[in-house]
């Protein structure tokens, strides 16, 4: 939270996703996180400059965990802080929303059985289209 | 009409195209290199993808990056782009 | 976050509200909150009642500072942890306006030229009624 | 109609009452007693504190808790119950 912290900014609203343990259908070990890096990068800053473009008074900083993330440890953080907290809120849940929604990221999930599947994810809608 | 120099018009262009994930699972490799005529689109460069056996794997409609952005199907490619075939995200 | 980590929750929304340096017509040095504090602890007790009745599988912890709170420092904490992501959102952003609207704090700024004076507030309308 | 034994029906009601945040400031105080007629609400606990000079600073209706929860006027108080009036509040 220091990397958004100003002396103007009242509100802080932070969202971290964290790897559940239990599935529908087995106990999940760990995620196996992989991206395309360059990609999420740019994209992760598009979305930060939209988020800005939005609420100009607020800061943002987000992360996400690439490789195994064993289950009960964060893999995502968005940090929004903003002179109001509905800014904030809002700030901060528009960023999660599209990270999960455009940022080529993907999940295998290890089970505690040793077996691993591929979760299934969202056809990316974001962007400048994403129709070919 | 004049000609112009080093317009390129006819040769042909080079891309990178490259797979992710469940993608790049079902191909056995996470990039390849195509050769696509002048003009070529994202589109075309899925195309010439879709001779592949694996590509039965893909959706009717995948997402596509150039340059590490989602571009539309009919987005002209350059020599030497990055094409990237997006399956579905699911970071978070 | 300990308070509410639970290997089914995926989600977890913070919001930390924070000691504002700059006023309209003046810098603040501090702000000094207080309480009815036993009925400040059963309004607390009553607000994560609603929200565990609204959202059951949501964890929630709220703080609340008492005393001088030097500007720059946090002076509220609201943490909600949940299996999905939007419920950890609502039920964060719900204990948060509930306790701004009716838990019985008070602050008074106290400004970098000495001077200090009370903040205006919002009549309490939750609860049990409140038109006494 | 029978007279019920350790009713009180008439005797008066002593209760404590709570200032707050400006409302101490202006009473110069933060607690007083007040002795009511049996059956009195929260509406006539405030009516006998808006005889002291310093209530003119309360608003017409102003938020009353009883027992620590808010309560409307016509909130019957008991003995010994704890009355507060609520300035507008202002956490966060």
């Amino acid at each position: 939270m220091s990397e958004v912290a100003a002396q103007a900014l009242g509100g802080t609203v932070v969202f971290v996703g964290t790897v559940r343990r239990t599935a529908e259908d087995g106990d999940i070990h760990a995620i196996e996180y992989s991206a395309y890096r360059a990609m999420a990068e740019t994209e992760g800053d598009r979305i930060r400059a939209e988020a800005a473009a939005r609420w100009p008074a607020a800061r943002i900083v987000l992360r996400h965990r690439v490789g195994l993330v064993p289950a009960g440890e964060a893999s995502v953080a968005v940090v929004a802080a903003a002179p109001h907290r509905a800014e904030a809120f809002d700030a901060c849940r528009f960023v999660i929303e599209q990270i999960k929604a455009r940022v080529p990221l993907w999940k295998r999930e290890h089970l505690a059985s040793g077996a691993a599947r591929w979760v299934e994810g969202v056809p990316p809608g974001g962007g400048a289209g994403g129709d070919g | 009409m004049a000609i112009v120099p080093g317009s390129g018009g006819e040769r042909s262009i080079r891309v990178r195209l490259r797979l992710f994930a469940a993608y790049a699972e079902a191909a056995g490799r996470d990039e390849l290199e195509l050769t696509l005529p002048p003009g070529a689109t994202a589109g075309d460069a899925l195309a010439a993808v879709r001779r592949e056996g694996w590509a039965a794997r893909l959706p009717p409609r995948p997402a596509v990056a150039v340059n590490l952005r989602y571009a539309p199907s009919d987005r002209v490619l350059g020599d030497g782009d990055e094409v990237a075939i997006i399956p579905p995200v699911a970071g978070g």
